[in-house]
């Protein structure tokens, strides 16, 4: 299935206009309030962009742009399909709305280094759009490679012992794997298909031997370390000494998603899923995955810091993802790629009550929370409608995913997936329902009973919660555009 | 003018240096200018002759007019007029740089500070541009004695480490003198292209295998090979920041491409692969070397003696790329001669900023750097990205090169320590960067900045080149597809 | 450190006694060293530089670019020694 | 045998020489004794190209009868090689030259260390 292939600039501009806005905010560092609002211009400026996209894919077209060449057949160059675009839109959209958060969230709790947390907050978003619009496993690499160097930074804001020692871990886990692994595997890659272009039906087809395939498979399977797969999992919670504001975007969205994002595009576009399926190579993925799904939720019902069960759970949620990979059947892979969205609007509206909840009432343990939900109820009803769209309850965004997920693993008869699936959200209500309970139920922890100042925050704070909240809700009901881009990625690569 | 442009590269510093000392004695301050003087215009004329050589192929220049192989000629083809651009470029940049150097450092001997570094880069020149075996010997002496007195005006301990420097170097200038001996017996020839010719009639002679052998020895004590490399990192640590900033980068990128020339063009690939396995012996030495400096590095504390095992550790990536004698390996090689330099022109320079601003080299002086010195660090962490192979700077090219063209040899282990250095260069960089970025444990916890650490940034002599190698690195990474396919595909000598 | 000086002085000299056994005798004519390039200066010199002294010709003319670098070492030594010994003034 | 040792013996001798001087170099814990070793390496390396120049019954590459006009043939074989000769006036510079910035260099050291037996500068330095 050819599709037509239009040049444009597009791409290439939503992927600057972010690293544009860093030298404004540069410039105007001495003045606060202009410098977030170079911030709020950029974002929106790249959402548009992206948006605009959104009418020539559904025509089924291709934007295409290349920026130059960097070796005989292999180039820097964009290509936005319908699943690139599918993630630019959510990670451009969602930088809106943790615009404003941050702005909120940093002022709050007075941090330092305002200018540098902004400059590379820009540059990250930047490189999660260039990974999206990527053409090639190159052109991936390269951003993927920026994204983990530019996040650095940001994970180690405090500049204290134990964000030295995350940030450590952060970069040893994401640089190690990606040299270790990912690099390696592309390069094999190159010397044996002579390209690195995606195309829907992957392009290592009849290039290689079976044990090659299955040696770069499982390169690249443990070398996109982003995607949190167990055993490469550690970075994620350890990343979580960042400002909230970053674990909303960065690691709810961006960089996790960026993650399950390439190892996606590799299994679909590099390899393909026929491939996959002949070598058995799905069923394989499907269970190591699995245990990677269990065993984050389970680890996330141990935790009492709230960003720490919020990584475990996001860890077991991105192999959810991986899975579309797996089953081999429609459903199953419209529900991994939509649960990108899902998953996504859900967790950051869960990171950033926890933001909330550490600039209202200073308390990141659980087993503080009690009664907090009557001090600040938005931020808690919040908590509740995002928990409930990640565990995929309806009437919630998540439980189309989960859906999906469930009917595509018996299209490919799969069931004990169907059983894990199931496990999981159990597990899911398990660790996300106490939270709820206690701080509407509970009664007053010490952390709340003698401070009658804790209330809701800022307004820059609750309502960008509120409004993903509101939108994980929504998204069950009208769940578009996500689920047409979803649909057009889906049928191009199981027609033609 | 433009016919005597490949003349004049070298002629320039040359006049300029017997100048200087006589303007020198007139009025001091008029040194600096006058070497920037002398090195744009030999500069420029590079450039002219690369263009040159772009457009109407290889260029024969009969110094005196006599022709070859009676008399001396310069052979300028693509790869050494590519060499001379980098060479002149680099060595302008630095003279830039060197400015406040040499006045803190040697204040009362400035005027025959310059003239040396004309010579010295003379003397590059003269080695690059050269077709003409002993020619390349005097030439090779010109740096050499030039390099030792720029080097004995060092630190405490530079004139012992000179002294040591000398007797090695020397012993390296007589076998290199030596093999030209036996190859002017057995040849009677001492122009490159007429050896070449004569040569493969008398391959299986005992006379011409020695000469190759004393060749490729004396070339190797020249540019720290590793079991020949212990002059090194005591010669450059001790050095004055200018010269080590001159030498480290450009006497062993040099010195590679003069073994470039005996293998490939005096030597055809005929005779030293499959005669003599120089490839398998390059191989391992470059695999031993790799590892041995990234290992080396991890344990100083010193960072310019650091910075010294990661050359030796280059020189690995480099003489592995030569030794894998296929197309890919020997691009890769002579891209990373230009990345090379320019990575360890870039760290020298870090470290001469660090030695003006922070009074040493230790690497514990370097705390709260970030703070200090944002633009220092900045191109820093640019050069440490390049060096670890993070796209899209220069490095991860090289290294892009030289794994695909070790794929092609089936050299695994080749492949496997340039991960591994990638890996360990990570590391490596990542400790000096933490340190710099965090500072003082103690008072970085309070979130406030405002007070004690203010700039104190690198005078801009030193700030103008040091940003334009860190540009410079970023634009060969992205333009290196560029560079390959319009430059050095001539370059690779065509027998491979 | 003296026994491996040794055996690297031994391994050096055995491998440039193993390369003059190619050699053509001592004061042999018919080497190509005597017979392919420099014929030419012996011939020509009269006629081309008007030496009589071929070493002189030879070093002055056809490979006069090697004295000027020859010169370039003898100014390179020089200043090389200036820089090196020139004591630092007392403030 | 005979006439292959007659052949080649005075290259063996230059070589013996050069490693004389090249032990020298590597084991000799004075620097000026070092610089002597030195010394030796080159010469005999100067020596070994003078004798590739050799040629039985040659003589100076000085031009006989040369403004006779030109009468007298001339012919190669009747005069040495002149090559070698030149190389080595220029190598003999530089041998000079190393030697002198060698000196510089061991008087930088003394003036540092007060002694110039390597073992003692490396005590020191520690």
């Amino acid at each position: 299935m050819d599709m037509e292939i239009i040049t444009s600039i597009k791409p290439l501009l939503a992927t600057v206009t972010p690293l544009l806005c860093i030298l404004l905010i540069i410039l105007s560092r001495r003045i606060p309030n202009l410098r977030e609002l170079w911030t709020i211009i950029a974002s929106l400026v790249t959402f548009s962009i992206v948006a605009s996209m959104v009418k020539t894919l559904y025509t089924s077209k291709i934007i295409a742009y290349k920026l130059v060449e960097v070796y005989p057949g292999v180039d820097i160059a964009f290509r936005v399909d319908a699943f690139g675009l599918f993630f630019a839109l959510l990670s451009s959209f969602l930088w809106i709305v943790v615009s404003f958060y941050s702005i909120g969230y940093m002022r709050s709790l007075d941090e330092h280094s305002q200018t540098r947390y902004f400059a590379f907050f820009a540059v990250a978003i930047s490189s999660a759009l260039g990974v999206a619009f990527s053409s090639n496993l190159f052109t991936l690499y390269l951003f993927y490679e920026i994204l983990t160097v530019c996040t650095y930074p940001l994970v180690t804001h405090n500049q204290n012992n134990e964000a030295r020692s995350s940030g450590r871990m952060y970069l040893g886990y994401l640089l190690g794997t990606s040299v270790a692994f990912f690099l390696p595997a592309i390069l094999f890659t190159y010397y044996f298909a002579g390209t690195l272009d995606f195309s829907p039906h992957g392009i290592l087809n009849g290039k290689a031997s079976n044990g090659m395939i299955t040696f770069l498979f499982l390169l690249f399977l443990f070398g996109i370390g982003k995607a949190a797969i167990m055993p490469f999992n550690g970075w994620l919670p350890r990343a979580m000494v960042a400002p909230t504001p970053v674990s909303a975007l960065l690691h709810a969205v961006a960089v996790v998603k960026a993650g399950v994002f390439c190892q996606l595009r590799v299994y679909f576009n590099i390899f393909g899923v026929e491939l996959l399926h002949n070598q058995n190579l799905d069923i394989f993925l499907i269970y190591f995955v699995s245990i990677t799904i269990l065993l984050g939720s389970l680890f996330a019902l141990k935790q009492d810091d709230i960003k720490a069960m919020l990584a475990y759970s996001t860890i077991s949620q991105l192999s959810y993802i991986i899975l579309a990979a797996g089953l081999y059947s429609y459903h199953g892979m419209l529900g991994g790629v939509v649960h990108i969205v899902m998953h996504g609007f859900g967790k950051i509206t869960l990171f950033m009550c926890a933001g909330s909840i550490l600039c209202g009432a200073r308390i990141k343990k659980i087993s503080r929370l009690g009664g907090i939900g009557r001090r600040m109820p938005i931020t808690m009803l919040a908590f509740l409608f995002g928990a409930l769209s990640v565990a995929g309850i309806p009437p919630f965004g998540g439980f189309m995913s989960k859906w999906f997920l469930a009917l595509g693993s018996i299209e490919a008869h799969q069931w004990p997936i169907l059983v894990v699936l199931l496990t999981s959200t159990l597990l899911n209500l398990g660790y996300f329902m106490p939270v709820v309970f206690i701080s509407f139920f509970g009664k007053d922890s010490e952390s709340i009973k003698g401070y009658p100042d804790i209330r809701e925050p800022s307004p820059f704070i609750v309502a960008p919660l509120a409004f993903t909240a509101l939108v994980s809700l929504a998204l069950f009901f009208y769940p578009y555009p996500f689920l047409y881009l979803a649909e057009i990625f889906v049928k191009s690569m199981m027609g033609g | 003018m433009i016919d005597q442009a490949p003349i004049l590269v070298v002629i320039f510093p040359l006049i300029f240096a017997v100048v200087t000392p006589l303007l020198g004695w007139w009025k001091k301050d008029l040194c600096y200018p006058w070497v920037i003087l002398a090195l744009s215009l030999s500069s420029v004329c590079s450039i002219i002759t690369l263009k040159e050589v772009l457009g109407n192929g290889v260029i024969h220049y009969h110094l005196g007019g006599w022709e070859p192989p009676w008399g001396i000629e310069y052979v300028i083809d693509h790869l050494n007029s590519f060499i001379l651009v980098l060479v002149a470029s680099i060595s302008l940049l630095v003279a830039i740089s060197s400015k406040r150097l040499v006045e803190e450092e040697n204040p009362d001997k400035v005027v025959y500070f310059y003239t040396l570094f004309l010579l010295q880069v003379t003397g590059f020149l003269g080695i690059v541009a050269t077709g003409d075996l002993f020619n390349l010997y005097v030439f090779l002496e010109i740096a050499s004695l030039a390099g030792y007195a720029l080097i004995a005006v060092g630190e405490e301990h530079a004139p012992f480490a000179t002294f040591r420097y000398l007797v090695m170097g020397t012993i390296g200038a007589c076998f290199y003198l030596l093999g030209v001996g036996y190859l002017y017996m057995a040849t009677g020839s001492l122009n490159m292209a007429d050896v070449a010719q004569i040569l493969p009639d008398i391959y299986s002679s005992k006379v011409v295998m020695v000469a190759f052998i004393f060749l490729l020895v004396g070339v190797a004590i020249k540019m720290a090979l590793f079991p020949l490399h212990a002059w090194l990192p005591d010669a450059y640590t001790y050095a004055p920041s200018a010269t080590s900033a001159l030498v480290a980068p450009l006497m062993t990128k040099v010195s590679v491409y003069v073994m470039i020339r005996i293998i490939y063009t005096v030597f055809k690939p005929y005779y030293s692969i499959e005669i003599l396995p120089v490839n398998l012996i390059l191989g391992w030495l470059a695999v031993i070397a790799i590892l041995y400096g990234v290992i080396m590095a991890l344990r100083q504390v010193d960072i310019k003696r650091m910075f010294c095992y990661i050359l030796i550790a280059e020189i690995g990536y480099m003489v592995g790329g030569v030794g894998l004698a296929n197309r890919l390996g020997v691009t890769g090689a002579i891209l990373h001669i230009m990345n090379d330099a320019l990575m360890i022109t870039g760290l020298f320079l870090v470290a001469g900023a660090v030695v003006y601003k922070l009074g040493g080299h230790n690497i514990n002086q370097l705390r709260d750097a970030f703070k200090k010195m944002p633009f220092s660090m900045a191109a820093f962490a640019v050069v440490g990205l390049s060096l670890i192979g993070v796209p899209p700077t220069c490095g991860f090219f090289s290294k892009w090169y030289l794994i695909l063209g070790a794929i092609e040899a089936e050299n695994w282990i080749f492949i496997v320590a340039l991960l591994l250095s990638s890996a360990i260069n990570a590391i490596l960089f990542f400790k000096i960067v933490e340190i710099a970025y965090y500072g003082k444990a103690s008072h970085a916890h309070n979130g406030d900045s405002h007070g004690g650490n203010t700039i104190d940034e690198a005078p801009v002599s030193i700030l103008i080149p040091l940003g334009v190698v860190a540009l410079a690195i970023i634009l060969a990474g992205i333009f290196s597809g560029k560079i390959v396919s319009g430059i050095l595909q001539f370059a690779v000598p065509p027998n491979l | 450190m003296r026994i491996l000086s040794l055996i690297i002085v031994i391994l050096t000299a055995a491998v440039l006694i193993y390369g003059t056994l190619d050699m053509p005798d001592c004061g042999n004519p018919d080497t190509p060293a005597s017979q392919h390039v420099s014929p030419r200066y012996v011939t020509r010199t009269m006629e081309e530089t008007a030496t009589p002294n071929i070493v002189t010709s030879v070093l002055g003319d056809y490979r006069g670019y090697d004295t000027l670098g020859e010169t370039t070492v003898i100014f390179s030594a020089g200043m090389a020694c200036i820089l090196i010994l020139r004591k630092r003034r007392r403030q | 045998m005979f006439d292959f040792i007659v052949g080649k013996y005075n290259y063996w001798i230059h070589i013996i020489l050069m490693m004389i001087g090249f032990y020298a170099m590597m084991s000799k814990r004075n620097l000026i004794k070092k610089i002597i070793g030195m010394n030796i390496f080159q010469t005999a390396i100067i020596i070994f190209f003078i004798s590739i120049a050799a040629k039985r019954g040659a003589t100076l590459p000085i031009l006989e009868h040369a403004h006779d006009g030109g009468e007298h043939a001339i012919e190669a074989i009747s005069y040495i090689n002149p090559l070698p000769h030149v190389l080595m006036l220029t190598a003999i510079v530089v041998m000079v030259a190393t030697l002198g910035v060698a000196l510089a260099v061991v008087i930088l050291v003394y003036r540092k260390y007060d002694t110039l037996e390597e073992a003692e500068i490396l005590k020191k330095i520690k």
